[in-house]
């Protein structure tokens, strides 16, 4: 095998973000300051980020370019790996302010959320799996940590146990799957799956591909594997939260669509009617608990959870998963739910025993911080999906998905999950505006660089729902 | 000669089963190291001698080790035995116990069905695994120092006395 | 060309400083911002239409593609603007007229509360319209058409602390509501069955898809008309219009005489191709002109609030409009739709002008003498309403007028014809007696005089268009509508002309003998015994208001009350039932325990795992 | 060296698995769910050995290698959350973290 400088070129964005987990390290180990360690983290992640864009140079003719066998770097990876690292980027501008008035350690947690980054990194572009394993390990344990990162709160550390244990349950679920499927096969390549599949029948590696679907369906927190995530959301710091909804179900997202495309076709026809059956499931139960929730944060897990359901209608309608319409799909979730967790965040602080997560805590919200207000009003109607917002044209995409397969089934689930979705985002908004409540919370300032981030994240929602043609080709250009 | 591993199986199946009934954490913590002896023996005869010796080394010795210095730190005394037994009521093993048959069920079902492929025909010694961790698996090792630095970081951090500073 | 967008874009911005800003804006300022969004519109539409006609053909087309929203396999929502010689007309008349009309506004309205808010919805308003006209797809159109609708009713409701006010709002949106779902249907039947919704399109594919007379051509056409009806109040949809009158006088002015109730005329222009192959409808069209201008011009007769006069006035010129479509006569409507926005506009803000200067005293019958107060609104008066009753050769309403009953006679319509001529007769006599009695006669009040340089800049400009003057404006429309053709068009012009001059100057007589002066043969005919009973039913608008009361709303209402507990409903708050029952078993499962989240992973993986086995085995057999 | 069928070793394994997974739905002490996740983790560990030595090949070993390396991550991150969990609740009585729900 030949190593060289060439050869690891394309992975300059994970070089570079554990450059910069390394170099946070040194930096704290010389002397420990907040600032120091929040500008080397920002300037990583750009750095990974132009670096991502100069590798890539949008370009028209993308070569998919392999890394020894783990990596396969193809215009999949640099489109989830830029918004794995956008997603981190915005998720540590959040931090910033939450962690400042929090009186432990605070410089740990960038590195952890750099090495998460990482993780993130290395999920999307495997093609392997090892390194699929280890690039979700990577995502999952720093994540861990960050959870429960602020434990003297007990909900952080009771968020914490919960996510520990179940999500390595769901590890083991992984790696037992992965090994029966290498029993059967002989390999772990993705691109000789489908080949080495034909090749030794019986139905071991079948099994062991649905127990890593089951793994994944955690981590995208699908029902009936989905209890999890309202208690993991609600107890771990806002910033937390964005990243856990953001970054980790993108690059899970990203890694399951390339491995679904490597299998059988026989395989996809066993898998679909059982993902199908989850994803209405996931779609009625997160709009059902969504419904009387007055905690925000519990409110998103449980809307994040029919989200996913939504999706994965484009992975399992048709014979072949509709990489386009995941990608637009994901592309405005991505935002729109990085802007609710950003206003949430902004409100929120480290050293406070709890987040501002009551609904009540945005009570009149308008009359004290009307464009954090105007923003979340925003975004509530884009997580509902209302036309000329990003969230809408996520869903279209998954509509036409279903219209083209006649996927009737699946499209009832939609709309009436989408319904049902109407109610509570919009109780949320009316609580906006609502001058008569009490507000518990007057006294908090908004941050302001979240705040700004929040404002740009709400503009780039409403960019993409009102145009959004020039995102559409070019992810059109991606596969 | 495969009655040695039958009898490694057992041994493995029996002292787990030991770990997850018992109500004593460090008796349960002996029978854990048990099981991976035993896992480590079958390891041995699998031919793959490497990870046999790297289960012994790391899982039963170090990783082990940890849980024990804990259970030591948090002075867990008899009481703890009692509370143990008045939570494992049969009550509570229903239906966790019958989940876990019909999977059990599930899986031996997939594995009767089919032909015997034999295992354990190659000696896959130490060497063969370096090349190939120092070769194809370059990227995964270097990963997984990551991944180890973020586990130290976010144990260290986890770990701290609220009172602590710095 | 290119700055096309920039008529639909600086109302847009006008609109939003205005609703964010709010009560932060001083009055100067809000007017400023809210008159000069209309000021730069209408200076892009000059130059916009200079470049127009200097350098696209008689006939022709500029399209400017805003942008492609979205493009989804064959599913192309693209979002353009269409200017031609129909749609460059309407512009010119929305954002000129609507200039001036802002201009004399932003002096009518000072001292008003909720001054930004007005201009707020009136640039809203502009918008919506231009968007109406310049979209080319009907989805567009659509969404401006709406976005009129709601402007109308939040302005027509500008005064919403009378209760009164608040009625006729809404009774305007749900009249034109009605309308609208009729539209809305049409545009579903067209899209149905020719698969898409741009305009030019559909010119295009409606001859090839249909034949003359086919019953989806007929019922999108029908449908299409409902919605135009409704907005241009004609029959049976008309009865909001008078009420309308609640909102302030500029709204009256700009959107209940100038544009906004047009829209129906400019629809059914736009659409000709589908009309022309249902003759039928387009024949309907007509006589439903007919029929309304006739009702409406009865109705005026007797009213006594100036606004509402001038309201009748309005269905009826609309009506004239809509006979002139009927008889094939696109252009000499189109040519009418541009005169009667001149004049009606000057004459409602003439009738501003007089309420101001009554101190907001509406009744005719209280003001009197009026000419020597305040002369030059008299002067516009006379011009407007001159031009209403198409005064021959001095006004610009007697060439557009004659032009819709020339082709009306020459069409062989006969009977259009006919009622057009009755009509016109009407319309001189109440033109008059309105004159008569609110300028001339015995002084009632105390006027005082007014002025100001808002006040008679738009007045001025107005009178000016109103005369003659405004005939020789050419409207482009060679090669986008259908020209007229009749052999008998020569030969029957001077018999026309003749005649409608005649009714005009009999008309004027009339009123010169029954409402100059005393007005006793007024009063004895009112006070007998056919007048007794006629005249509150003409008053009410021929008693449609009381038919449609009885004919829907006291049914709705029994309906309603029989339905009291809402059998219906009941059905619906199962849903909801529903839901909490979901929630309420879902919330069960979310207890916060570890082990139980540990065992619906546990029973997850069973099931999935057992179902692919088993579908694994099922399929391999 | 024993040439057993592949079948009979992934039994083994799937047999500590289930162990484990029962352990990890049953068991209410902290320090016994983790020892438990340890269980599972070794199951896939014995898995992969076994799948590895039906091929021969050495990938089987490496995957336990890093199985291995997340194993102890997993410990120490669940072992210090253990310490803190016990300082806060004086109980390693997992049912004590259910404060939210619903």
């Amino acid at each position: 095998m030949n190593l060289s400088f060439e050869t690891f070129l394309p992975l300059a964005p994970v070089i570079l973000l554990s450059l910069t987990a390394v170099l946070v390290m040194l930096a704290v180990s010389i002397k420990r300051n907040h600032c120091v360690s929040y500008w080397i983290t920002i300037a990583g992640q750009l750095a990974a980020l132009v670096s991502i864009f100069a590798l890539d140079g949008f370009a028209v003719d993308r070569v998919a370019t392999p890394v020894t066998d783990l990596i396969l770097i193809d215009g999949h990876a640099y489109f989830y790996g830029a918004l794995v690292i956008f997603a981190s980027l915005v998720c540590t501008v959040f931090l910033r302010n939450f962690i400042e008035s929090y009186g432990n350690n605070k410089e740990e947690v960038y590195m952890l959320l750099l090495i998460a980054a990482v993780g993130g990194l290395v999920l999307v572009s495997s093609s392997h799996m090892a390194g699929f394993f280890i690039g979700l390990e990577l995502l999952s344990v720093p994540v861990y940590g960050m959870v429960a990162y602020t434990h003297e709160r007990s909900r952080s550390l009771e968020a914490g146990v919960k996510y520990l244990i179940l999500s390595a349950a769901a590890s083991a679920f992984l790696l037992f799957g992965m090994a029966l499927v290498y029993a059967q096969t002989g390999t772990m390549l993705f691109a000789d799956l489908a080949d080495k599949l034909a090749e030794h029948g019986g139905y071991l590696a079948g099994f062991g591909i649905a127990m890593i679907v089951i793994a994944m369906c955690f981590k995208l927190s699908l029902a009936p594997f989905h209890l999890w995530t309202p208690d993991v959301y609600q107890g771990a710091p806002a910033p937390v939260g964005a990243l856990l909804a953001t970054a980790s179900k993108l690059a899970i997202i990203a890694i399951l669509i390339r491995f679904l495309g490597h299998i059988t076709s026989d395989l996809t026809a066993v898998l679909q009617p059982v993902l199908a059956v989850i994803a209405i499931v996931s779609i009625a139960v997160g709009n059902f608990l969504a419904l009387t929730q007055t905690n925000l944060k519990r409110m998103l897990a449980y809307s994040s959870i029919a989200h996913m359901g939504y999706l994965l209608i484009a992975l399992i309608a048709g014979n072949s998963v509709d990489v386009v319409s995941a990608n637009v799909y994901l592309l405005t979730y991505v935002v729109t739910s990085l802007a609710a967790f950003g206003a949430i965040s902004a409100l929120s602080h480290g050293g406070n025993a709890l987040d501002a997560e009551e609904v009540n805590h945005y009570r009149g919200l308008f009359y004290r911080s009307p464009a954090l207000a105007v923003a979340l009003t925003l975004v509530m109607l884009s997580l509902a999906g209302i036309p000329l917002t990003a969230g809408f044209i996520g869903k279209f995409y998954i509509f036409m998905t279903g219209v083209t397969t006649s996927s009737w089934i699946l499209l009832a689930a939609l709309i009436i999950g989408s319904g049902l979705g109407l109610y509570y985002y919009l109780r949320v908004m009316v609580a906006l505006y609502d001058r008569t409540g009490n507000s518990q919370a007057d006294n908090v300032p908004a941050a302001r660089a979240s705040v700004a981030i929040v404002i740009l994240l709400v503009v780039l929602v409403l960019w993409l729902g009102v145009y959004p043609q020039p995102a559409l080709e070019f992810i059109n250009t991606l596969h | 000669m495969e009655i040695a591993f039958y009898i490694a199986s057992a041994i493995a199946i029996y002292a787990t089963l030991r770990v997850v009934t018992n109500t004593n954490p460090v008796h349960a913590l002996l029978s854990l190291i048990v099981s991976l002896l035993a896992v480590a023996a079958i390891f041995f005869m699998l031919g793959a001698p490497f990870a046999g010796a790297l289960e012994i080394i790391v899982y039963a010795g170090a990783i082990m080790v940890l849980f024990v210095f804990v259970v030591m730190m948090l002075n867990i005394g008899p009481a703890v035995a009692m509370q143990e037994r008045a939570w494992l009521t049969p009550k509570t093993w229903v239906v966790p116990a019958i989940l876990a048959a019909v999977l059990l069920a599930e899986m031996l079902y997939l594995l009767r069905d089919g032909t015997w492929n034999q295992a354990g025909h190659t000696l896959v010694d130490a060497k063969q695994v370096g090349i190939s961790l120092f070769g194809p698996y370059l990227l995964v090792v270097e990963l997984a120092s990551l991944l180890l630095l973020a586990a130290l970081v976010a144990a260290y951090h986890l770990g701290k006395r609220d009172d602590q500073n710095g | 060309m290119n700055f096309l967008y920039l008529t639909f874009l600086f109302p847009a911005i006008g609109f939003l400083l205005l609703a964010t800003l709010r009560t932060r804006l001083s009055e100067n300022l809000a007017a400023v911002i809210g008159v000069g969004s209309i000021g730069l519109s209408a200076l892009t539409t000059v130059y916009v239409g200079i470049d127009f006609l200097n350098n696209v053909e008689q006939g022709g087309k500029y399209v400017q593609t805003l942008w492609t929203w979205m493009h989804v396999g064959d599913f192309n929502a693209s979002f353009g603007l269409h200017l031609d010689g129909l749609s460059l007309t309407m512009l010119g008349v929305i954002t000129g007229v609507g200039f001036f009309i802002h201009l004399f506004a932003s002096w009518y309205m000072r001292g008003e509360a909720g001054y930004e808010r007005f201009f707020s919805y009136m640039n809203l308003f502009v918008a919506s319209m231009v968007l109406l006209v310049l979209g080319d797809n009907l989805g567009l159109l659509y969404l401006g058409w709406e976005g009129v609708g709601l402007c109308s009713y939040l302005l027509i409701g500008f005064y919403y602390s009378d209760r009164a006010n608040g009625e006729a709002a809404i009774k305007a949106f749900t009249v034109t509501r009605v309308g609208d779902v009729f539209m809305a249907i049409g545009i579903f039947i067209i899209f149905q069955q020719l698969g898409t919704l741009d305009i030019q399109q559909i010119l295009v594919l409606a001859p090839q898809k249909w034949s003359e007379g086919d019953p989806m051509v007929v019922a999108a056409s029908l449908m299409l008309l409902g919605g135009a009806v409704g907005k241009s109040a004609q029959l049976p949809l008309q009865t909001w219009l008078a009420d309308a009158m609640a909102g302030p006088t500029p709204v009256s002015a700009l959107i209940h005489a100038a544009t906004m109730v047009t829209a129906g005329v400019y629809l059914i222009a736009r659409t000709h191709t589908v009309f022309e192959l249902a003759p039928d409808v387009l024949l309907l069209v007509g006589v439903v002109g007919a029929i309304t201008l006739l009702i409406a011009g009865f109705s005026a007769l007797v009213q006594t609030d100036i606004k509402r006069v001038l309201a009748y006035s309005t269905m009826s010129q609309i009506g004239y409009m809509f006979l002139a479509l009927g008889v094939g006569a696109w252009d000499a409507a189109i040519f009418h739709l541009m005169t009667h926005a001149f004049f009606k506009a000057l004459l409602f803000l003439s009738a501003g002008a007089v309420i101001i200067a009554c101190h907001h005293e509406q009744n005719i019958f209280k003001m009197g003498g009026l000419w020597k107060k305040i002369p030059f609104v008299y002067a516009c008066f006379l011009v407007g309403g001159g031009a209403l009753a198409a005064f021959p050769f001095l006004t610009v309403g007697f060439f557009s007028k004659d032009a819709i009953l020339l082709q009306a006679y020459a069409s062989g319509h006969t009977n259009l014809f006919w009622a057009g001529l009755v009509g016109a007769f009407f319309t001189s006599i109440y033109t008059f007696r309105l004159i008569f009695i609110v300028f001339h006669g015995e002084e009632k009040t105390h006027a005082h005089s007014i002025h100001g340089f808002s006040y008679w800049l738009p007045l001025g400009v107005l009178l000016v268009l109103s005369t003659f003057v405004g005939s020789f404006i050419h409207q482009p429309l060679e090669g986008v509508l259908p020209a007229f053709t009749s052999a008998t068009l020569e030969e029957s012009k001077h018999f026309v002309e003749i005649l409608a001059i005649a009714t005009g100057l009999i008309g004027l007589a009339f009123a010169f003998v029954f409402f100059w002066g005393e007005r006793r043969i007024a009063k004895s005919i009112s006070e007998s015994g056919l007048g007794r009973l006629l005249s509150p039913v003409l008053r009410d608008g021929c008693g449609f208001d009381w038919l449609y009361n009885w004919l829907f709303v006291k049914p709705y209402l029994f309906i309603a009350a029989i339905n009291r507990h809402d059998a219906i409903a009941k059905l619906f708050d199962l849903i909801p039932s529903l839901a909490k029952l979901g929630n309420s078993a879902m919330s069960v499962t979310e207890n916060g325990r570890v082990r139980w989240y540990a065992t619906s992973i546990a029973l997850g993986a069973v099931l999935v795992l057992g179902a692919v086995l088993v579908l694994q085995v099922t399929f391999t057999h | 060296m024993i040439a057993i069928p592949m079948e009979q070793g992934l039994a083994v394994a799937g047999v500590l698995f289930t162990l484990g997974l029962v352990g990890v739905m049953v068991r209410r002490n902290i320090l016994f769910l983790l020892m438990c996740l340890e269980v599972m983790m070794n199951a896939a560990a014995l898995a992969f050995i076994v799948a590895g030595s039906r091929w021969g090949a050495p990938d089987g070993q490496v995957m336990f290698i890093l199985i291995l390396t997340l194993a102890a991550a997993e410990a120490s991150i669940g072992l210090a959350i253990v310490l803190q969990f016990y300082r806060r609740h004086h109980s390693l009585d997992i049912d004590v973290a259910s404060e939210m729900r619903g």
